[in-house]
């Protein structure tokens, strides 16, 4: 199948939609991505014909309704390769599926002493949970450095696992764009006997995602960032785990008995989804699969492969020495999440500058805090390219950054 | 739209009314408990296995038609069976209600070659799939139970 | 402003449609409600025209983006009479809401052997999360009873209360409808020194909520069950109490400052609402609170007592002995959820013939499992009224119960 | 809709670019960070106050040209002020940039007295909210270190 990308826009509502009579030029997917008529649709059908409860009540209605909720929980499972579906777990979005695994399968595995690894390229929702630990529990972290180009500085890989009971890393990062090389990372993880958890929410969204081939323990993503509603996330990881981890929020539908004096738990994934789901957005999200699915995965990916290429090119060629491009330049090893440093100005600035042409970036430091730092910035300004971005939103960006340093007159 | 003679057969509705092997059994028969966390049904299923034989099974616990008679058919179907072939039974069973089972020692062939009688009665409650977890309910807790003996 | 439920069920198209050429009979909205147009329309307008980041990115699509969704906030916060919106943290569930005070409050706050007084009629929601505590920490529970129609015993409520830390209990039971008296409970509990927590999951959708008058400490509910989007939730606190508690969810956000060695949280509310937020489900949520303001929450109550009034006596007139409804006969102190056995005909077996009338009720334990046993039956069938049904909808349950006991030749 | 002209006036960029006040004071001086969690600004005000008078302020830390530029100016504006003084000129500039106040004893009459002088200038960043917290950053880290302030 061929992409095209002013195809794909079509489907996208908002970017039909001009500000000031002008489009608007979307480059903050990384963020959280726009969503396409499929998916609107689907929920809207959803809420009109078909809304009823899940999993609880034994009328037609709720059983059609419970049968389409479980038919997105079996999309997902595929669209990333899942052995079960059952082992597809819905959260409310990935910082819940991080916290889910910190708490539920950290506070029954950790301890003082206890090794956790990350890296420098986390993003908060891979760091501050572990901090977390860190105060109650006494577990120690370590991080995987970066190279100066920004990838994962693996020298020392087996040092830094060894005796580790966790590795936790992000598959691309938010900031960066680099893509990790999970699978030999779950290696280096497992040899050292330690679990891993892979940050999968800026990768699912943009790549072919094979947990198995992976081999991960657990992986956690977002709806939102994949042209899904916002308000779910999901967590997949491998049976065995979760049929041994103990609950994590307590209530409805996770529980097998409940007795004035205790409780016992169904079996996964119901143990982990307590209370009245995102029935709705669960809906939204296997939408958003099948739209994905029907682009094809790899396309997407060489799709803004190719688009990260131009981009670059377009604001090196045009810029030079006055922009400077965060991350990995080899297009094999990213992805097309762009943050630069231009003419000293700051982000925050640029940004303000930018969208009097409509053009939406985000300024700041992306939940990665730790990793600015070692940028030696506070923010970085930020442009993301997804599926509905092509060239033309490339040239708007490099044309929009032309009038920013009048301004300043820096 | 299946309707409701689809799934309230008569033979189920007998089996409702007059449960078979409902009781309790005293140790050393070991002692499972299932719940359908839909519905609230509570079953505890009594299983007395002696030389890899079901000598005796007993059902006890609340619960609508469909759990209460799937209880006293699968009881009085394994009752005097093997270990093996209460097993390909329960998959069976299992199969017939959509279940899917990972493959194991059981082949199919096996399992296909096992006789459900009354119980094909259940079938139409695979139009009901919300009842599913209702008839399995009693087959699940046997497996529960049959995890529970000692080892031979 | 009179009220007339004709006119409101026309604002739900679900309600217009027809399974298997037969209207659809929804008496299920305790367990979840069905979605006014004006709630579907705010959230795909807000999809197709209006979806951005929140609180992360400055262009104006994402300014904008936050300031309908602060809206929103300010508007469940009047909703509910909140001193401040701010005090209003948006969470997936009312069940969210509940383990976040159990898990964050609680883990602060309580030690081996302290008190936590719960009710017989909690929600598993209410339950689960304190045997939680139960396990980890060595709390101890103690249970106020019930009288013989349904409502708390407070014979003894000074007893219990008595050196109690935290009392928790619903402001209307999901079983029996019993409207709790929530002011006089939460004056008690506070002269014997313990903070309140009120499940009002049942409370707000069908009641005036104003949790000054009530003067409790915390309040949680959900916006499935108030005509709005599934996938969010609300807990409100005292500013102070949410300003002294640790954080629950760690991640992008609830943060000040996160580095290497530690993190700081923000200020509330974002301190408890980690990662990208339900951000199309909060304004719909917002949409539900401007529809249900515009029937006028004293109007709805009036309504739900009338119907309740007249289920009641057509379901007694006709079936006589042969039905018993649970919970309060006194209508002021009871919503219109109706739990009923009829003819000692299982519940599951009751709601699928009902369900060959498209009489939607749901049968089960209701996540109340312990007061499911009080009750001495491990179910019920649950008819629950809402803004969109009327006295029709009741003679169709009425009617459709006729066939039931024929089947079963009981 | 508002034009980047009403935000970055002539004397917020002089600000910015030339920075007054910056730096670190020793103690007794105290020192308050201050963080805008949502582009990552950071800033650190250090105040010496000495018998309730402003004796010397300093601002350290990054930011984008209006939170920089705010704490130039509420440097020069508070230095030498008696603290009374700087907490109505706290509250004005909050109420310019229309974060509420609750009531307190600093009066109505008293903030509305308040001279902001060149301070006016940030008046334009109110049109575009999302920059109201870079505007009012240091204000509230000068608050901050304020309270923190030995009781006199
Ligand atoms: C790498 C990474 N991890 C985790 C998250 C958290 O995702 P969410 O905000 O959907 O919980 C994000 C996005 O914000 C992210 O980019
Ligand atoms: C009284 C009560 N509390 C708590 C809950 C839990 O609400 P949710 O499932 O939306 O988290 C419910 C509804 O299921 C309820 O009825």
């Amino acid at each position: 199948m061929s992409f095209d990308a002013a195809t794909v826009r079509k489907d996208f509502p908002i970017l039909d939609r001009t500000l000031d009579g002008r489009p608007i030029v979307y480059l903050d997917s990384a963020n959280t991505s726009q969503k396409p008529r499929q998916v609107i649709d689907a929920m809207t059908q959803f809420m009109e014909n078909s809304y009823a409860p899940i999993n609880r009540s034994a009328y037609k209605l709720a059983a059609d309704a419970t049968e389409l909720f479980e038919g997105a929980r079996r999309k997902v499972g595929e669209f990333i390769n899942a052995p079960s579906a059952d082992e597809v777990v819905f959260t409310k979005n990935a910082t819940e599926s991080l916290n889910l695994v910190a708490s539920s399968w950290g506070r029954a595995n950790l301890h003082a002493g206890d090794v956790v690894v990350l890296t420098h390229m986390e993003h908060h929702a891979n760091i501050v949970p572990w901090h977390m630990l860190v105060a109650e529990r006494g577990i120690r972290l370590r991080w995987v450095p970066l190279t100066a180009d920004g990838q994962l500085d693996l020298t020392d890989l087996a040092t830094l696992l060894d005796g580790a009971k966790v590795f936790s890393f992000t598959a691309m990062s938010n900031v960066l764009g680099t893509i990790t090389p999970v699978k030999l990372l779950c290696e280096a993880a497992h040899a050292a006997g330690a679990i891993t958890i892979v940050d999968a929410c800026q990768y699912v969204p943009h790549n072919v995602t094979d947990v198995q081939t992976w081999g991960a323990d657990f992986v956690a993503f977002s709806s939102h960032k994949m042209c899904g509603p916002s308000g779910v996330g999901a967590l997949w990881a491998r049976a065995a785990l979760l049929d041994a981890m103990p609950p994590f929020l307590g209530g409805g539908n996770m529980i097998a008995d409940v007795r004035l004096d205790g409780f016992t738990c169904a079996p996964v994934p119901a143990k982990f989804e307590a209370g009245t789901p995102p029935i709705v957005e669960v809906v939204g999200m296997g939408a958003a699969v099948d739209y994905l699915t029907a682009l094809g995965m790899a396309n997407v990916r060489r799709h803004e492969m190719d688009l990260a290429d131009y981009a670059i090119n377009t604001l090196t060629e045009r810029y030079g020495d006055d922009i400077t491009i965060h991350g990995p330049t080899n297009i094999e090893v990213r992805g097309a999440t762009l943050s630069f440093a231009f003419r000293g100005i700051h982000p925050h600035d640029l940004s303000q500058v930018l969208d009097q042409h409509n053009v939406c970036v985000r300024a700041g430091h992306h939940c990665a805090k730790p990793l600015m730092r070692l940028l030696g910035a506070n923010a970085t300004a930020r442009a993301s390219f997804y599926i509905y971005n092509d060239e033309s939103d490339a040239d708007s960006l490099a044309d929009a950054l032309e009038g920013a340093s009048d301004i300043f007159g820096l | 739209m299946p309707g409701l003679e689809d799934l309230y057969r008569e033979i189920i509705l007998d089996h409702y009314r007059t449960p078979r092997n409902r009781g309790e059994l005293a140790p050393p028969a070991v002692r499972a408990e299932g719940h359908n966390p839909l519905c609230g049904d509570e079953i505890q299923v009594y299983l007395d296995v002696v030389d890899g034989v079901v000598n005796d099974i007993k059902v006890a616990g609340q619960g609508c038609s469909i759990s209460q008679s799937s209880a006293s058919m699968m009881s009085q179907a394994v009752k005097g069976k093997g270990l093996a072939e209460v097993r390909a039974l329960v998959r069976r069973f299992r199969g017939m209600m959509s279940v899917e089972d990972a493959e194991d020692e059981i082949t199919a062939a096996e399992t296909a070659a096992v006789k459900l009688g009354d119980l094909e009665a259940l079938q139409g409650v695979v139009k009901f799939p919300v009842r599913i977890k209702c008839a399995t309910l009693a087959w699940n807790t046997l497996l529960l139970a049959m995890s529970e003996l000692p080892a031979a």
